[in-house]
């Protein structure tokens, strides 16, 4: 009983420092993703399914409550909340990049697919938004007051544009370098934080508030498979080794613990 | 006051009245140690009214002045003595008698004073001078020997000087000057060793270390010899010597001026002109040399002490150097004020008068280098426009780079204008006199381009170099020109032939103001640097060894110092004034009554 | 025309280099000369020309005609009387003004260099400054070039961690807080600072810093601080070194001469 | 014929010359190129730059721990200054001129008088070595040629436009930098950033010309949470256009839209985002075509026109110059006044017209220290009459900060102010003042306020920072403070003599008194002597001029008239003789 308070306390000590050391800004070294030295895109027709559940180690910590210093009447509609850790079903955790790390050639992306970034009521959705190279973000606003939509990449140019409350819908210039996950902010609300990853390739999931995610449409072939996750980290040392059969379906969990 | 004036009015009562002050130094530096022992337990006693410190310094000031007098006029009245005996120019040994029988008057004058300071000294700081005649005690004796010796010295010269005239007996005479002279420059190097070991306790060791004289609890170690020739000594016997023939040659120019101004004759007017001429040009000659020899004095003192070094250059005596500069500066624009007036009497002298404004322009923008202080006195608002005490431009002069390059401009126009005033008048025969004049032209330009180019590379260099390699090279540059200038100058107009003669009294009465302003300067220079020198030792009786714990153990202010020097220079010239107008009351009862005897009268004065 | 008289020229050559003095030197430095300077120099310039015209009784007599003409002549009437009425007139402005003019904060005479202690404690530990105090490791210079780098460069290291604010980026005293002291901070480029004044001066001024300084030194407004307690005896050393190096000027020293 | 073609080629030739005349200008407008990276460069970098910007670039200097802002660090390829659009590189001439012209209010200085042109060119191909975005660079130039001219009509749009845009989010309602975004501010690497004051014009690190500031507005700073504006106005519709989009959209998140409507909108909307999508073409280094361009330049023109009224507003608020330090002639002097002294929100004190100016500076002479001031600056005005003196002093904090506990430390921060005399007035200048940090044997004399209290003003004697107590005798001053947009008032009043002549200071006409400030920003974890300070000022209490005046000059008329007429007589005389 004891032990399990001091590992609760130590827990919730460790999940307030990451968090607010989140909070804090760029300076928190973030790991990035692994990408493919190249990638070709090809029509994939026997492809299998990778799929699986990610799950939090642990008793889910307590969300810490976001102080909505300005704008309430816009932001302070909601409540808002550090989303590093968003737990759903069967501690399923929400937010976790999954993907291939080693993949050089198979599908490309959906031609008719929408890339957005909500920031309705002063709060990012998604928390973590996969970006295809070469594809433009939508940044939405339906707020009526002013944002900023701050990119802290460092391998593609810096970006940093003024989206006030006239400019319902903007669009961010793509990059061309896969690079990620950089943080993006709103420096005129402070708390507003979310994630993007420009990827070179498909292969990439976000897990649902359920832990859950899906990679589809995979040659068939043995892969590197990795997580990231932003209060977790990352496994991309030791990626899970999955075999791919043509149409076949691969299950493969992850259980994650706090850094 | 009232015993001056016998005294230089008659012989017998002025003999009596220096016995009378010989005696009251004599008992009160024989009593010195005795007395100075039973009161050991006594520090220090307040002299009433003006303060301890206050009363020594006046007394010491006036008893300084009126001895540097009486040691600088002797040594050129015997080198004019001999100029007259070569020459067979009765001119010169008349006037050589009448520097001696200035002398006189202010001898009286040195000895009371020299009493009157030791006076106070004693009854004021018996601790201090305990101490000193602990250490000094043989050399107070030695002093007492001497100054007998100067005296009778100095009677048998200025009483003999009249019955001494025959060939064999003026030799006698000219021995008995020279004498006097050897008395005068002993008991100064005596009497500065005292003083001079008060700032610097200290020897000079084989490494130009100093090598303290006292152990750690401030008892003495040394030998008395080591305590005489300290590490300052020497330095500033040099400088003192040298500085007494300028302010000696500077007095009596005031008072061939003062003569020159009430003189009724045409005979007066030229005796007078050309003993301020003679006066001046003394005084000059010892002006020139006299900055190097401050330069070593210096230069000593930061070796001693690289404290006092900087106090003194940079510090709390730093203002004080700026007012010496600006008085230099009036001591050497006078000068050549002086020097071109007097080729107004030269017939000839006109052609050279061409140059002389680009030599007021020299000498003025030198001089305006040499009074720009490295830190400016500024406003608030001039400080904020200019954003630091240092001004880019005229920051720079303050520098010593750009002050040693325009004293050796200074210097080298002064001797111009001296060539130019020997020249006029005078035509040379030899063919070669106007390569000659080329080769003078070229050699001084190339100097001044020289000294200038160094004293610009003077700012970019490191300063040992500078004061090592750079500085010499510029005096050397400045005195070898001068040399070389004079030994051609000499060979070309060896044979000149003199187209006029000076015509002696035909000087403007502005030029004799402009002597006496220079005598007037001369003072307070003596008196500005007697401050420094003491005042460097700041709390200090015997520097670094026995602390001044009196109420006046505080380096007094330069405003203060100031205003005690004008004090003391307005005492020194109400004395020198009386004894000037003595001379001239004499000179009119001589009118009055002509008599055969005149001449002996005159020697008699 | 009218030649003109030795007075006029005069009156023209004094009154053109007050100008040069006054707004030329200005104008070409940026930085005007102080008025102390500029009465200095114009005492100077009125001796010049009462030399020049006063040597010569003639030029003299020729200087002082026109002044006795028109004091004197009763051909000059009018000009006398408008001289008589706009001299009196002249006075009364300037006394006026002058007493009615606001009084300037008073002007500071300011020691430029005060002298130095016989002996400083630094840290319970006598260092004697009157003997020829070396830096310790000066000597490295000749005896080990690779040692002595390392101590210029902790002295840069120093500099630029604690100095820079006011001495400036370039040791030009120019640094970001210096237009907030009186006096401003030293210059280490000025050619009258650093050649002038031993290592052990330095090593005064710095371990002292304002509340060192002598009675003397006044009017004592100085801000350095005393950094013998922030700083190490040898660290202080070691910027003597830097400031030296990094200007190119030597530190004065005597026992060269000597030898 | 031959007479006409000869024409002709006098008319070609000239309007060759004319060409080429012409031609070279948009080229030298580019600026010059840096010179391929040389040792030279890197060696001069390492002795000049690497002991803020780190030897390998990456902004770590052995400096840097106590400079805000942080130097830059150079391997991101993030440039704060630029004459380039949004999320581009700089220019090499760029570079070169932040190296010359430094960059005000942080601690890099100018380098153009130190080092010279060649040597500042080799730093800026050393710098660009750090990033290896700069090989096949071509950023674009912000088009500066268009610019609107300053008008009280322009100021007015601009301000509209600083209001509307978000500007006021961090830059504060009057521009002072204390928006509500500001407290929390970082820039890319997590470091504390702030807005500008707007109205310290000498502190815009890239200058403060209308061009430079509509520089910043469109391209953004880089790194910082200054964004680029170039987006906020709805590119190539009209006002018209824009104006229904707006209303659309109002109706749209109220009862919605009618299907017409929404037909409507899209159609503004395709047209909007036809227009942005050439615009992110550029970005995305895409050569455009030639008619592309030119929509582009017809949609930016009228943007561009909008910004530069902002700019113009901007440039509207404050001096361009720091003002100057209150010495000389800009000594604070306090004006006598009959009757009772105004009090805080008097309209006498506009009488006034210029306030005097104190810069405050970190105190970094004793522990804890403050490297980092964010108050740079007092000002103060002042009246008084025969009993009493009013000073009203004013200084711009970004943030009130009542009593908190600091996060870093935990100690209890607050906004204050102490405004420091010496007990004893020097009598000269031998006499030296009290340590210009709360005295030292010389006790100096102070009024402390502070935000919690904001109608006291405590009595205080110091003999030494650490020694500052509360007087036991407090004489009666009235003080009030407050706080609006960014900027402290303080109002206080005492009498010109006290009865503590022991421990107060005694004010009197015609002396000069020496003053100083301590301003502590609880924001900036001020606290103790972890402050800002400014060193002795003086001040006085400026005497009605006396009558001597009236008196003095005519005697020396007067005087001057007898000297005239007895040199008159004199020469006269001496002409009979």
């Amino acid at each position: 009983m004891k032990t399990k308070v001091v590992t609760i306390l130590t827990l919730l000590i460790a999940c307030v420092y990451v968090t607010t050391a989140a909070a804090a800004g760029g300076n928190e070294e973030v790991e990035s993703l692994v990408f493919p030295a190249s990638y070709k895109a090809m029509s994939v027709s026997n492809g299998g399914t990778i799929s699986g559940m990610v799950k939090f180690d642990g008793t889910a910590p307590e969300m810490k409550k976001l102080e909505i210093t300005k704008d309430v009447q816009v932001c302070g509609k909601t409540d808002k909340f550090d989303e590093s850790i968003v737990l759903g079903e069967g501690n399923g955790l929400k937010n976790t990049i999954v993907y291939l790390t080693d993949i050089s050639s198979g599908a490309d992306f959906p031609s008719d697919a929408k890339y957005e970034i909500d920031q309705k009521g002063c709060h990012f959705n998604p928390h973590v938004r996969l970006l295809p190279v070469g594809k433009r973000l939508t940044m939405i606003n339906p707020d009526r007051i002013n944002h900023n939509v701050h990119i802290f990449s460092s391998m593609n140019p810096a970006f940093n544009k003024s989206q006030p409350g006239t400019r319902r819908k903007m669009n961010v210039k793509a990059v061309k370098k896969a690079e990620g996950p950089v943080a993006v902010k709103c420096d005129v609300h402070g708390w507003m934080k979310a994630w993007i990853a420009y990827i070179p390739h498909p292969y990439f999931a976000v897990t649902d508030e359920n832990g859950k995610y899906t990679l589809e449409n995979v040659p068939p072939g043995t892969y590197k498979l990795a997580y990231w996750q932003e209060a977790c980290g990352t496994n991309k040392a030791e990626p899970v080794s999955v075999t791919v059969e043509a149409g076949g379906t691969v299950t493969q969990d992850f259980t994650l613990a706090l850094k | 006051m009232y015993l001056t004036k016998h005294s230089s009015m008659n012989g017998s009562k002025n003999r009596l009245y220096l016995l009378f002050g010989l005696l009251v130094m004599y008992l009160l530096l024989t009593v010195v140690t005795v007395f100075a022992q039973d009161v050991t337990d006594t520090e220090y006693r307040p002299f009433p009214g003006i303060g301890s410190r206050n009363a020594a310094w006046i007394a010491a000031q006036l008893h300084l002045l009126f001895g540097s007098f009486i040691l600088g006029v002797p040594m050129f009245a015997v080198v004019i003595e001999f100029v007259g005996m070569k020459t067979k120019d009765k001119r010169y040994d008349k006037m050589a008698q009448e520097f001696i029988k200035l002398c006189m008057g202010a001898f009286s004058t040195t000895a009371l004073m020299g009493g009157v300071l030791v006076f106070i000294l004693i009854w004021c700081y018996p601790k201090v001078m305990n101490k000193l005649s602990g250490i000094f005690g043989p050399t107070m004796i030695f002093y007492v020997i001497l100054f007998f010796g100067e005296t009778f010295t100095l009677y048998l010269y200025s009483y003999g000087w009249d019955r001494m005239q025959g060939r064999v007996s003026k030799m006698w005479h000219l021995f008995l000057g020279v004498l006097l002279n050897v008395f005068g420059t002993a008991i100064m190097f005596v009497s500065n060793s005292w003083l001079t070991y008060q700032t610097s306790p200290a020897i000079m060791g084989s490494d130009h270390e100093p090598i303290p004289l006292h152990d750690e609890s401030g008892a003495f170690i040394g030998t008395l010899w080591q305590a005489v020739n300290n590490y300052t000594w020497m330095p500033v016997n040099i400088h003192r010597l040298i500085g007494n023939i300028a302010f000696g040659g500077a007095i009596v120019g005031a008072y061939s001026a003062f003569r020159f101004l009430a003189a009724k004759t045409r005979e007066d007017k030229a005796h007078y002109d050309w003993m301020g001429y003679t006066g001046n040009f003394i005084a000059l000659c010892g002006l020139i040399p006299l900055p190097f020899a401050g330069y070593w004095l210096g230069r000593e003192i930061y070796m001693f002490n690289n404290t006092m070094g900087i106090n003194m250059m940079g510090s709390l005596f730093s203002w004080l150097f700026i007012i010496q500069a600006v008085m230099i500066g009036v001591l050497f624009i006078g000068a050549n004020y002086y020097l071109w007036s007097g080729m107004t009497r030269i017939a000839g002298g006109e052609r050279y008068a061409r140059y002389r404004p680009y030599m007021i322009a020299i000498i003025v923008l030198s001089v305006a280098v040499w009074m720009t202080p490295r830190t400016l006195i500024m406003s608030p608002t001039e400080l904020a426009a200019i954003g630091g005490p240092n001004h880019p431009l005229v920051g720079l002069f303050g520098l010593m780079t750009a002050k040693n390059t325009v004293v050796n401009l200074i210097i080298l126009t002064t001797f111009l204008s001296f060539l130019f005033y020997r020249r006029s008048g005078k035509t040379p025969t030899v063919g070669w006199s106007k390569v000659g004049n080329i080769v003078i032209a070229a050699i001084v330009g190339l100097a001044v381009a020289a000294i200038v180019t160094i004293g610009i590379a003077g700012f970019k260099v490191a300063s040992d170099f500078r004061v090592n390699v750079l500085t010499p090279i510029q005096v050397i540059i400045a005195l070898a020109v001068m040399i070389l200038v004079t030994i051609i100058d000499l060979i070309m107009y060896r044979k000149a032939m003199r187209s006029s003669e000076i015509s002696w009294g035909q000087m403007t009465d502005r030029s004799q103001y402009v002597l006496i302003l220079l005598a007037i300067t001369f003072t307070s220079l003596m008196g500005l640097m007697g401050y420094a020198r003491s005042g460097l030792r700041e709390a200090w009786h015997i520097f670094g060894v026995m602390p001044d714990t009196s109420p006046d153990a505080h380096t007094p202010l330069l405003a203060d110092a100031v205003n005690m020097i004008s004090v003391i220079m307005v005492i020194f010239f109400a004395l020198v004034g009386f004894i000037f107008w003595l001379g001239l009351w004499g000179d009119k009862k001589k009118e009055q009554q002509p008599s055969i005897e005149a001449e002996a009268t005159t020697g008699d004065d | 025309m009218q030649r003109l008289s030795l007075f006029t020229k005069c009156l023209i050559i004094f009154v053109v280099l007050w100008l040069f003095l006054r707004f030329f030197i200005g104008s070409v430095w940026s930085v005007p000369l102080p008025a102390s300077v500029i009465s200095m120099y114009l005492g100077l310039i009125l001796l010049a020309i009462l030399v020049h015209v006063s040597v010569e009784d003639d030029r003299f007599r020729e200087f002082l005609r026109p002044v006795k003409e028109t004091l004197a002549d009763d051909d000059r009437r009018t000009r006398r009387t408008v001289l008589f009425v706009l001299i009196p007139l002249v006075m009364l402005g300037l006394s006026f003004s002058r007493l009615s003019t606001k009084a300037d904060p008073p002007a500071v005479l300011r020691t430029a260099h005060p002298a130095p202690p016989t002996e400083l404690e630094y840290r319970d530990k006598v260092i004697g400054l009157t003997q020829e105090v070396e830096n310790p490791f000066r000597h490295l210079e000749k005896d080990d070039t690779e040692a002595f780098k390392a101590h210029v460069d902790n002295g840069r290291r120093v500099y630029y961690q604690n100095c820079f604010y006011c001495h400036g980026d370039d040791l030009d005293g120019e640094g970001h807080f210096a237009h907030g002291f009186n006096p401003p901070p030293a210059n280490f480029q000025d050619p009258g600072i650093i050649p002038n004044y031993q290592e052990s001066f330095f090593f005064w001024r710095i371990s002292k810093g304002g509340p060192g300084l002598p009675p003397a030194a006044t009017p004592w407004d100085s801000a350095m601080p005393v950094w013998e307690d922030h700083l190490t005896e040898e660290e202080i050393w070691d910027v003597i070194l830097f400031l030296s190096e990094y200007t190119g000027y030597r530190p004065r020293t005597f026992g060269e001469a000597a030898h | 014929m031959k007479k006409q073609s000869y024409n002709t080629m006098l008319i070609s030739v000239a309007g060759l010359i004319l060409l080429l005349a012409v031609f070279p200008i948009p080229v030298l407008a580019q600026g010059k190129q840096a010179p391929a990276a040389s040792e030279e460069g890197k060696v001069l970098y390492e002795d000049k730059c690497a002991h803020c910007h780190g030897v390998d670039g990456a902004g770590d200097g052995s400096a840097a721990e106590n400079l805000l802002p942080r130097p830059r660090d150079f391997t991101r390829g993030l440039y704060k200054i630029r004459s380039t659009e949004s999320a581009q590189l700089p220019t090499d001439q760029d570079i070169f001129d932040i190296i010359s012209n430094g960059m005000p209010g942080s601690s890099m200085p100018a380098w153009g008088e130190i080092l010279t042109e060649n040597e500042q060119w080799q730093l800026v191909a050393h710098i660009k070595t750090f990033y290896d975005g700069f090989e096949d660079a071509s950023p674009r130039l912000i088009d500066v040629s268009d610019k609107v001219p300053y008008s009280e009509e322009s100021v007015t749009k601009g301000k509209e436009f600083y209001t509307n845009l978000g500007c006021v989010d961090c830059h504060g309602v009057v521009g002072r930098g204390d928006g509500t975004s500001a407290p929390d501010l970082t820039d890319e690497w997590g470091f504390r950033t702030w807005p500008a004051n707007l109205w310290e014009q000498w502190n815009y690190r890239g200058g403060s010309t209308t061009e430079d500031i509509f520089k910043r507005f469109i391209g953004g700073i880089a790194g910082s949470p200054m964004p680029s504006f170039i987006s906020s106005f709805r590119l190539g519709l009209t006002d018209e256009e824009s104006a229904r989009m707006n209303e659309l959209e109002l109706k749209m998140d109220g009862e919605g839209l009618s299907e017409a409507e929404e037909e409507e909108y899209a159609g503004l909307e395709e047209k909007l985002f036809m227009f942005e999508d050439i615009m992110l073409n550029v970005e995305e280094g895409v050569e455009l075509t030639p008619e592309e361009q030119t929509k582009l330049d017809t949609a930016l023109k009228p943007i561009f026109e909008k910004s530069w009224h902002l700019a113009n507003y901007v440039k509207s608020l404050g001096p361009e110059e720091r003002p100057q330090a209150a010495v000389g002639d800009k000594v604070l002097r306090s004006q006598y006044r009959e009757g009772t002294l105004p009090g805080m929100n008097d309209e006498a004190w506009n009488e006034i017209k210029e306030a005097s100016y104190f810069p405050l500076v970190g105190q970094i002479v004793i522990d804890p220290r403050q490297f980092n001031p964010s108050i740079d600056s007092v000002m103060a005005k002042s009246f008084y009459n025969d009993s009493e003196i009013a000073f009203l002093f004013a200084w711009d904090d970004r943030t009130k900060t009542l009593p908190q506990a600091d996060d870093e430390t935990g100690e209890t921060v607050e906004d204050a102010l102490a405004i420091q005399f010496p007990v004893k007035i020097s009598e000269g200048p031998t006499d030296p003042k009290p340590y210009f940090i709360y005295g030292d044997r010389r006790p100096v004399y102070l009024w402390s306020w502070k935000v919690a209290e904001p109608s006291t003003v405590t009595e205080m004697n110091a003999k030494g920072i650490n020694t500052a107590t509360v007087q036991s005798d407090q004489s009666p001053i009235q003080a009030e403070g407050v706080y609006k947009d960014g900027q402290y008032q303080l109002w206080v009043k005492r009498s010109l003599i006290t009865e503590d002549k022991r421990n107060d200071v005694q004010f009197a006409p015609g002396v000069f008194i020496p003053i100083a400030f301590s301003a502590w920003d609880g924001a900036n974890g001020d606290v103790n002597t972890k402050r800002a300070i400014s060193t002795w000022y003086t001040f006085v209490l400026d005497p009605v001029p006396s009558n001597k005046r009236f008196v003095y000059p005519p005697l020396i008329a007067l005087i001057s008239v007898g000297l005239l007429f007895g040199l008159k007589s004199s020469v006269r005389r001496r002409q009979d003789t």
